[in-house]
């Protein structure tokens, strides 16, 4: 009996992650005009200057901050060896793209700060998760992506960002 | 594409090979010596070859026996409908499509009402090996003219606006526009490559352009599918109206930029 | 004077690496050792340095490994060039191209673009009438592009 | 364009037995057969040039073994001399058993 039942929940669970990993809109191609539909902070954005108009800055704001989650296990701080395969992928976050850090890494960007001994800087890790997650809860407009939002990152891909950036150990802060 | 996934393979291989003990190079200005490089060493581009190949396209007879010199005389140099000049005044309203048309969209319009090309023979990957050479050299007789797009038709105008709307949009999973990297950054670095800046640069004047990390010529159409696919976007279709509103946008900011076609660029 | 415990750990330190360094660090050498013996036709230790002689143009960073320009301008008479063989460490396939000069070359020089796979030495290696063999060699570090 | 077309360029004067460049481009895709195809993951065939003559005036200048890892649309530069006014000819072959011929005149002064 007890068999069945786990085997019932591990059907279920797979059957749920099956349904997870894919979108409603698999088979059928995504459209350029599907793709450049844009969300409501999106479209607030979308002037010249890249700013938000002082009178929606409030709500602009407080929308961004409520779109962050956390990782089911609440830790926020994962393994910086994992989080500098993310970090450096130009598949996934590509963040060199932008920043520079690791001195090793000669193609890095300059769009962003050099977060070269970023963990020197004794800023709250939970602050960098929540910059990751998404950028426009901090800075409104930025041109950094918001990770997290759009799920490009997972929370768990976001937290071993998050200690490849402040861990001691971490080539970073080396 | 095999080169796309063959770049995809040495470039994360590269990324584990850096060891640069003692060595103090500037990388953003190291990486510049390689076009430098190219540049010096070739006598001819790739990119005059593909021109003289439009260019033999252009003087071929089509399917119905009309060739597009036929119309536009040899060498585009006719007294009726001369091509001379034409590219720097597009993208522009043709009464005959009743569209507004980039030159892409034009060359194939035209290829297949007036000389009798099968437009399945121009669909796709396919085609794009006619129209872009023919394109290009097209582009090409404007060479030394300044742009000049004025849009004046109502629905060059609608266009303009289109692109102008395009140009700032905040879309897809990661949030650009064309404007946060070649307006607001333009002249910054992604990785070791300096941001492009379409505007300042007048950047029609050089599009199409030879890319030497694809060994390949590129028509702005191209161009602009590359970026949205770089920045997650479905890439618009071929002669898709983003194409030519886009490019309505950016041919206004080149005006005054001196044709210079084809372009050397990455 | 080293201490006891000193020349111990020393000592140990060689038996790791020995055991380690069939493993690790020579394979990889090696194995352009082995290609280029084959392609080259003599081992690597015969060839000499003649970065003197041989001027060897390439980018040090190049930003597509697509299309690295690559030009050999040697001060080497032509009429004592047996070939030049444009090799490239770290490719799938090593030997790029083998070029067979005559006198009426005038100059030993050669110019082309070549494919890189990854960061990687280039050599420009010239073998002479007399049968000898000289080397320039320079490495390029092929770096990760724009966008991903 | 069509593979094998070549375009040669050498200088507009040349002067008897000094060395000048001879630079030429092949369009030709230059498949080197060690890249997977993205979508099926099988090898892409090889498809390269393999043998390149250059002789003037009928006799061999430069012979060239070339490999897959030349780039596309490849790009070659030489120098050579002469004596007398006669006929450059460029041949190359690839390993699918495309072959070409490109020729040109050169005048000495």
């Amino acid at each position: 009996m007890k068999r069945i039942l786990v085997g019932l929940v591990l059907t279920v669970t797979l059957f749920y992650l099956l349904y997870l990993s894919e979108p409603a809109s698999a088979g059928k191609k995504r459209t350029f005009e599907e793709d450049i539909k844009q969300d409501w902070a999106q479209k607030v954005c979308s002037n010249p200057e890249a700013k938000v108009p002082e009178e929606l800055l409030d709500r602009f704001l407080e929308e961004q901050r409520k779109l962050i989650k956390y990782p089911e296990s609440g830790n926020i701080y994962g393994d910086w060896k994992r989080g500098e395969k993310l970090f450096s992928n130009p598949k996934k976050g590509n963040c060199y793209a932008c920043h520079c850090g690791d001195p090793k890494e000669l193609a890095c960007g300059n769009i962003g700060p050099n977060l070269r001994g970023y963990g020197k800087k004794k800023k709250d890790p939970e602050y960098t998760y929540r910059k990751i997650y998404n950028s426009w809860a901090y800075v409104p407009c930025s041109v950094m992506y918001r990770a997290g939002v759009h799920g490009r990152l997972t929370p768990e891909e976001i937290a071993d960002i998050v200690a490849y950036l402040h861990s001691e150990e971490s080539p970073i802060n080396k | 594409m095999s080169i796309k996934y063959f770049l995809l393979f040495m470039l994360t291989s590269g990324i584990l090979a850096f060891s640069f003990a003692g060595d103090r190079l500037d990388p953003a200005e190291e990486v510049k010596k390689q076009k430098k490089l190219l540049l010096e060493m070739m006598g001819i581009l790739p990119g005059d070859v593909i021109v003289e190949e439009g260019k033999e396209i252009f003087h071929k007879e089509g399917p119905n026996g009309k060739s597009c010199a036929s119309c536009h005389g040899k060498d585009g140099k006719g007294e009726k409908l001369p091509l001379v000049g034409a590219y720097a005044t597009m993208p522009k309203y043709y009464k005959d499509i009743d569209m507004v048309a980039d030159l892409d969209l034009r060359v194939k319009s035209c290829m297949e009402k007036y000389t009798g090309y099968d437009p399945e023979e121009l669909k796709g990957k396919k085609g794009r090996k006619i129209i872009v050479p023919l394109a290009t050299y097209v582009a090409s007789l404007s060479n030394g003219m300044k742009f000049n797009v004025q849009p004046r038709h109502p629905k060059e105008k609608e266009m303009y606006k289109k692109g102008e709307e395009l140009w700032y949009a905040r879309v897809g999973k990661m949030d650009f526009s064309c404007a946060m990297c070649h307006d607001k950054y333009g002249g910054y670095r992604i990785r070791l490559q300096t941001l492009a800046e379409p505007k300042k640069s007048k950047v029609m004047r050089y599009w199409p352009a030879y890319r030497y990390s694809k060994d390949k010529m590129w028509t702005m159409e191209d161009r602009i599918r590359g970026c949205y696919k770089q920045i997650r976007v479905t890439k618009p279709p071929f002669y898709h109206w983003a194409h030519v509103a886009l490019q309505m946008y950016m041919a206004v900011n080149s005006n005054g930029g001196v044709v210079e076609v084809p372009g050397f660029v990455r | 004077m080293m201490n006891r415990r000193e020349v111990l750990k020393l000592a140990g330190t060689g038996v790791l690496l020995s055991t380690l360094s069939p493993f690790v660090n020579l394979s990889f050498s090696s194995e352009v050792e082995e290609k280029f013996k084959k392609h080259v036709g003599v081992p690597m230790s015969k060839v000499k340095d003649g970065s003197d002689k041989i001027k060897l143009k390439t980018p040090t960073i190049a930003e597509t490994g697509a299309n690295v320009p690559v030009s050999v301008d040697a001060k080497i008479p032509v009429e004592d060039v047996d070939w030049l063989m444009i090799f490239v460490d770290h490719n799938p396939v090593p030997r790029v191209i083998k070029v067979h000069f005559s006198p009426m070359n005038g100059k030993t020089f050669f110019a082309t673009r070549i494919k890189m796979a990854k960061t990687s030495n280039v050599r420009a290696i010239i073998k002479k009438k007399d049968g000898s063999y000289l080397q320039a060699l320079k490495e390029v570090k092929v770096t990760i592009g724009g966008c991903g | 364009m069509a593979i094998g077309t070549a375009r040669v360029r050498v200088p507009k004067k040349i002067k008897k037995g000094k060395p000048f460049k001879v630079q030429f481009i092949i369009i030709h895709p230059m498949e080197p057969g060690t890249r997977k195809d993205k979508k099926t993951g099988k090898l892409i065939p090889a498809h390269h040039i393999t043998k390149l003559d250059i002789k003037f005036n009928g006799k061999l200048v430069t012979h060239m073994d070339v490999g897959g890892a030349v780039s596309a649309n490849p790009y070659f530069a030489i120098m050579m001399k002469t004596d007398e006014s006669g006929t450059l000819e460029i041949s190359y072959e690839d390993n699918k058993g495309g072959k070409w011929k490109k020729s040109v005149e050169i005048k000495v002064s």
